[in-house]
């Protein structure tokens, strides 16, 4: 009798089974090379993933349009890790079984890190144009990983470097968003600081996102006698904190990272922007191919270029030129040839180091004037 | 001194806009005894609609205050519209079935009604225009209170003076008090109940549709997912005060802002949730039906 | 016949509202005792406060369960929970009926042997013999309650679905699967036809008879409770205002008067 | 039954409301910045004809639901569902249970690895939705929090791997001791509460392990996470990566069969007939003699178990943990897996489990209505089929008469 009760539940489970099988095909294998698209394409951050696919779209076409690289063309499969790692892991799966070759991505450094196994098991190049957690390169885990924009790490000294030498300041708040990232690059400014000797971190405080009202935490900065913020996190926070600060008066400097360096972040925070700095991505306008691909990207897809897709783009450009240049899509042969061949993209020439971290991106710092990010030279 | 006053204004603050949310919690678990997940929802259209209509009004060239009335009427209105069709979509057909059903219901529609403004609108974050302009009235104090603050402050005062009044002395006012004392003997003496629930859900969600446009303005942003965040915690607030009674839902607003003010002012925000959260817990231990809850006897 | 239970000063306070007001009554083995009064006498709240589901204000509620050797254990049982006061050997049953409407008749009954029985999750897993021969015994002694109540019809039905006289029975049965020696029964007979209530008479008595089981029992049929009981106790507004045999609260003037405008069916 | 026309006056009355509900939220689309307003008035002719259309479904489920309410009074049963009719149809329990037992054991051998890791996911949640299922289905406590419990046992894993090197296997137990640990830590305080206060309570709870997780950068690595967890072994060989999926597969298929071997004997034992009279009155349940706090606390430690279990799993299947893994929404979508299978009932859970978790997976598409169809599944269910799609069924019990007599 009670065997009878097992079984017959056991079956459904398995019934059910067969029934979502069926709805399930296995991808056929043609003669191209296979360039995964790693990312968070829908959700709440697909307005960073997809303008990245659509950039590797637009290298792709180039490519296949000279008549591709090795003889074959190159076909992008581009699959959503919606930023979580646990769904990382299956799309990363996914993409290993269809056979990639290479990988652009992933978008988050979180999903990145859970994605990463596995395409070491499978013998894959993954190479990010959005994930800067500095233990992606520097903790020397990830043999298989590069990416063309620099880390977290080299984005807070750029931020303190700033802080203390061009604004010589010697009183600095430090706050993040709790986040991955954000809590990440404070902790790497607060370090910095107290490392150079020349100033001292009044403050280190976590802010809890989505809070109806941030004056306690403003009213905290201001007694704490800070001369700036700097602050990791993303703009809609940002925005929300110079918006109360400059409401009630405070002047002191804000300075943020490449979460903030975003034009909603202006668009948000309105006249209360006027003058936050933030640190983004070296400015290559100035770049002829910047300004083609931007050109092209506008052309193909009626919108202008998101966030990182030129960091994207450029990730893309390296991994082909690699295969290329290697002369095979052989693991070792592509590892190799990213590290000593030169590759011209949006970004400037770039090569990668041992660690993955391309030569020749950095970062510069920015900062808001008449609505509008303006890099500063210095 | 001074940075305490500032903290207790800022928590002030917060605790008012808690109270605004918390009041329709209150009101609807009063009458019905269920958790209306779904309000902060409400919450959030009406501060969707608020923006939307004022952007459209903008655009047209109305002028700022007609914007400002307008938008708000837009938001109450919009509010209660879907106050009352969530009430009778998700909640009347599970009058009488077992307490999970309808709780269980409610954080579906709660689920739904986020992920509705986020396929039909944006996931992106949307400046909120700053409906209530900044004013000066108390230089040079300004820096310890801004205008939009006293804005929230007085409306929300004003608002619970209004609801009281409500309550006790106009006629739904008191149907909605028999209904809560005890639903089947008000039809009894001729109320007809289903009326007053969907009258509660009404009123409760022009309260958080003002709520929406008041701290919408305040922020300056919005997005989908603003409601969940601060239902929570307005949901926290109400069962601090005692769930179902109207003064504990600002009393407990007010001691949840305070709280959440003074943790972060003088220990650290990084665990500013944990301590509102604990504080939840702790109450609910020693006083199981809130501050001012009365505990009722089970009936046996 | 020896005291089982003694209830002595009792009182009980709903805020400014005395609910009960210093009550004594007692209840011998082998007895069956009715507790009558008006409606809000404050009968209900008697049963709660015994059984543990209030805690009453003051007075005491001293139990002597009656043991083989006749060698019984006077013990107060204020403050206990309503579970350790089911141990200790009273049930009851609910006014407004509480049955577990989504289980079957059967497992009804099966929850009252619980306190009698000692299984845990470990035993539940592993199912070892012992383990398997208290499930056996569980559900052989339950199913004996239910012939006995003749409800053995019913075994596999679920509650909800049983006629209504059935479920007031059902609740009995499960307060007997308890191993009680004292069952309190709120108003057994509301709702039931007269051909109902006489067999409840039956069951009663037999219930007494045949298990030595005293049963206390608020009841507002006055010829249920003149032909069952050995005493009465009559409250009012929280007191006890008589007792006695039924012949004597059948004359008693102020228990009349206590009534006036209630019709006493007698 | 044809619509009539005050039916149909009626669902012209309905779609008018719709039309208008949904006005500004479907068909403005504003750019607050750019002050651009796009009119979609093409949405709101679809909201028309749908919710028109929909509201006669609407009207019909709920005639039909009154007079399936009217039948079970009466005496006859709910009308069972499709997977009830086939369950309960010998002729195809026999065959079925072949080919199951065939397709589950060939299963990663034909599918490639992204098949199996699905399936995996999949599978992790038909445990998590069993282990919700006594604390929610059985015991009727809600619990928001469940997640936390998840995020204890993943945390358990990847902290003991970091630190230490321990094992999979070694963790497997110390996770479930864990969760069970974290279950008790949570229940005494808290399961005095009533209900819908449990409810929020243990959202609250949920929400704390999850801030102090990001918050504890020195124990918990912080919102960073916990990176290069090791997958689990076998007898102390590591595995290429699509072996160890496979292995991870039939770990996992041993998982569930043991969750449901365990909860099906809990179910029919003393200790469940506690828990399901609990749900069904506290009250009486009590007055029976059940210790009510002490089998509550049993139904959470065990709830918290399995969570504990699957949490090392999901730390050993992702190789990294971060606490934004462990979200109210992921408690919701456990839940939703519950409400949909049925309160109680393992083959409803389990089937409820592999639609939620492998349909969207499967049709993209429609991925981005999951959440929003997981809501609206929980609405709809309450409101039309609470029994879930497995109802759960009594045992009953045979007696033969002259035994007893």
């Amino acid at each position: 009798m009670k065997k009878k009760v097992v079984n017959k539940q056991f079956i459904t489970v398995i019934v059910a089974g067969l029934l979502v099988l069926t709805f399930t095909g296995v991808g056929s294998a043609a003669d191209t090379i296979k360039m995964g698209v790693g990312g968070a394409h829908s959700g709440d951050l697909a307005s960073y993933g997809l303008p990245i696919v659509k950039a590797v779209k637009l290298v792709a076409e180039d490519v296949n349009a000279k008549g591709g690289i090795l003889g074959k063309q190159v076909e992008v499969i581009a699959e959503d890790d919606v930023c979580k790692p646990e769904v990382a892991t299956n799309t990363a799966t996914k993409l290993v079984s269809q056979g990639v070759t290479v990988v652009v991505g992933h978008v988050c450094s979180g999903a990145t890190k859970a994605a990463m196994d596995i395409y070491k098991d499978a013998k894959v190049v993954a190479m990010s144009g959005s994930a800067t957690n500095p233990d992606l390169t520097q903790s020397g885990k990830y043999p298989n990983f590069f990416r063309t924009i620099a880390s977290d790490d080299a984005q807070a000294k750029l931020e303190v470097d700033f802080a203390l030498d061009v604004l010589k300041l010697k009183k600095i708040a430090v706050l993040h968003d709790k986040g991955d990232y954000g809590k990440g690059l404070a902790e790497f400014a607060k370090t910095f600081i107290e490392k150079s000797g020349k100033a001292q971190v009044v403050l280190f405080e976590g802010i809890t996102p989505g809070a109806v009202d941030y004056s306690s935490v403003v009213n905290k900065v201001k007694k704490a006698g800070a001369e700036a913020i700097i602050f990791g996190g993303y703009h809609p926070e940002a925005s929300k904190i110079v918006s109360e600060m400059r409401k009630s008066k405070m002047k002191i400097a804000f300075i943020s990272d490449d979460g903030v360096k975003d034009e909603t972040f202006i668009k948000v925070a309105g006249k209360y922007a006027e003058g936050v700095y933030a640190t983004g991505p070296k400015d290559t306008s100035t770049n002829p191919l910047d300004k083609a691909v931007k050109e092209a990207y506008k052309k193909a897809y009626g919108e202008d270029v998101g966030v990182f897709s030129i960091n994207g783009y450029a990730a893309a450009q390296a991994l082909l030129n690699a295969i290329q240049k290697a002369g095979s899509t052989d693991y070792d042969a592509i590892v190799k040839a990213l590290r000593t061949e030169q590759v011209d993209t949006p970004l400037g020439k770039i090569k990668f180091d041992d660690r993955g971290d391309a030569i020749g991106v950095g970062f510069s710092v920015y900062q808001v004037k008449d609505g509008k990010y303006v890099e500063l030279k210095n | 001194m001074e940075y305490f006053f500032e903290l207790f204004l800022g928590g002030l603050t917060r605790g008012s806009i808690y109270a605004l949310i918390a009041l329709g919690y209150t009101m609807v678990y009063g009458i019905i005894e269920l958790i209306n997940f779904a309000h902060g929802e409400i919450y959030m259209i009406g501060a969707f609609t608020a923006l939307i209509v004022a952007s459209v009004l903008t655009v047209m060239g109305l002028n700022e205050f007609a914007i400002l009335v307008l938008a708000s009427i837009a938001a109450a209105v919009y509010s209660a519209a879907y106050g009352y069709t969530v009430e009778k979509i998700a909640y009347k057909p599970l009058r009488h079935a077992p307490r999970l059903s309808p709780l269980i219901s409610a954080i579906g529609m709660s689920i739904f009604l986020q992920n509705y403004v986020l396929l039909a609108q944006t996931s992106d974050f949307l400046p909120f225009p700053s409906l209530i302009p900044d004013f000066e009235f108390w230089e040079p104090y300004s820096h310890l209170l801004r205008s939009t603050q006293l804005v929230i402050l007085v409306t929300t005062t004003v608002i619970m003076v209004l609801l009281t009044l409500l309550i006790k002395y106009t006629k739904i006012g008191k149907a909605m008090r028999a209904t809560a004392q005890d639903r089947s003997m008000a039809m009894l003496v001729g109320v007809n109940v289903n009326q007053v629930i969907s009258m509660t859900f009404v009123i409760g969600s022009c309260l958080a549709a003002v709520g929406g446009v008041l701290i919408a303005s305040h922020i300056g942003q919005i997005n989908f997912f603003i409601g969940f965040i601060a239902g929570i915690k307005a949901f926290t607030a109400a069962v601090l005060g005692g769930v179902g009674s109207i003064p504990g839902a600002v009393l407990g607003s007010l001691i949840l802002g305070l709280t959440e003010s003074f943790a972060t002012g003088y220990v650290s925000s990084d665990y500013e949730d944990v301590f509102a959260f604990a504080l939840l817990v702790l109450i609910l231990i020693f006083r199981p039906a809130g501050l001012l809850g009365r505990s009722t006897m089970q009936k046996v | 016949m020896e005291t089982i239970l003694e209830v002595n000063g009792l009182t009980m306070d709903f805020g400014g509202l005395r609910a009960l007001d210093h009550l004594n009554i007692d209840i011998r083995r082998g007895e069956i005792v009715a507790l009558i009064g008006p409606n809000g006498a404050g009968k209900t709240t008697f049963f709660n406060c015994i059984t543990g589901i209030y805690l009453p204000t003051q007075g005491d509620i001293i139990i002597s369960p009656p043991k083989a050797e006749g060698t019984h254990k006077r013990e107060r049982i204020n403050g206990l929970k309503p579970n350790q006061v089911t141990e200790k050997g009273m049930a009851r049953t609910f006014q407004n009926i509480r049955l577990f409407p989504n289980m079957t008749v059967l497992e009804n009954v099966m929850i009252g042997r619980h306190c009698r029985t000692r299984a845990g999750v470990a035993g539940a897993i592993f199912r070892n013999r012992a383990m398997v021969r208290e499930e056996q015994s569980i559900v052989d002694d339950s199913f004996r309650v239910l012939e006995k109540i003749g409800l053995a019809r019913y075994v596999n039905d679920q509650a909800r679905n049983l006629p209504y006289g059935a479920q007031r029975l059902l609740e009995i049965a499960r307060a007997l699967a308890t191993e009680p020696f004292l069952i309190l029964l709120d108003e057994p007979a509301a709702g039931m036809n007269p051909q109902e209530t006489h067999e409840l008479d039956e069951l009663i008595t037999r219930i007494r008879d045949d298990e030595g089981i005293s049963i206390l029992l608020i009841e507002h049929d006055m010829k249920l409770v003149m032909s069952l009981s050995n005493r009465i106790f009559v409250m009012d507004y929280g007191k006890k205002i008589a007792q006695g045999t039924p012949e004597e609260i059948r004359n008693n003037p102020v228990v009349i008067k206590a009534y006036l405008g209630e019709e006493i069916d007698a | 039954m044809m619509p009539t026309l005050s039916e149909i006056k009626k669902s012209f009355l309905v779609s008018l409301w719709f039309m208008f509900l949904t006005f500004p939220i479907m068909v403005i689309r504003v750019n607050t910045t750019e002050k651009l307003v796009l009119w979609r008035w093409e949405n709101m002719a679809y909201m028309g004809i749908g919710s028109f259309l929909l509201s006669f479904v609407w009207r019909y489920m709920l005639w039909r639901k009154e007079t399936g309410k009217k039948d079970s009074e009466s005496g006859t049963l709910q009308l069972p569902s499709f997977f009830e009719r086939i369950l309960s149809d010998r002729r195809y329990i026999v065959p079925a249970t072949a080919a199951g037992i065939a397709l589950v054991a060939i299963f990663p051998f034909v599918m490639d690895t992204y098949q199996t890791n699905i399936m995996i996911t999949a599978l992790m949640y038909i445990v998590l939705g069993l282990g919700l299922n006594i604390v929610v289905g059985l015991a009727g406590l809600l619990d928001l929090g469940y997640v936390a419990f998840y995020a204890v046992g993943a945390y358990t894993y990847g902290l003991l791997n970091h630190h230490f090197g321990l094992g999979f296997w070694t963790v497997l137990p110390i996770g479930a001791v864990m969760g069970a640990f974290f279950g008790i830590l949570l229940g005494f305080p808290v399961l005095r509460l009533r209900g819908d206060y449990l409810a929020i309570v243990t959202l609250g709870f949920g929400e704390i392990i999850r801030l102090i997780l990001e918050n504890w950068n020195e124990f918990s690595f912080g919102p960073s996470g916990i990176a290069q967890i090791a997958r689990p072994s076998l007898f102390g060989i590591q595995l290429s990566l699509s072996s160890s999926i496979i292995y991870l597969y039939f770990v996992m298929i041993g998982m569930v069969l043991f969750t449901i071997f365990v909860v099906n004997r809990l179910q029919n034992s003393r200790i469940g007939r506690a828990w399901i009279a609990l749900r069904e009155d506290e009250v009486a349940c009590q007055a029976m003699g059940i210790d009510k706090t002490r089998t509550k606390l049993t139904a959470f430690a065990l709830g918290a178990t399995w969570a504990g279990m699957v949490g090392v799993i999901f730390a050993a299947k992702t190789t990294f943990i971060n606490p934004a893994s462990f979200t109210f929404l992921e408690s919701a979508m456990i839940l939703a897996i519950v409400v949909l299978g049925g309160m109680g009932s393992i083959v409803g859970v389990s089937i409820a489990a592999l639609i939620l978790i492998l349909l969207p997976e499967y049709l993209r598409a429609f991925s981005e209505f999951r959440m929003l169809i997981f809501g609206a599944i929980m609405v709809i269910m309450m409101v039309f089929r609470p029994q879930g799609i497995v109802a759960n069924v009594r045992r009953s019990y045979k007696f033969q008469p002259d035994k007893h007599s």
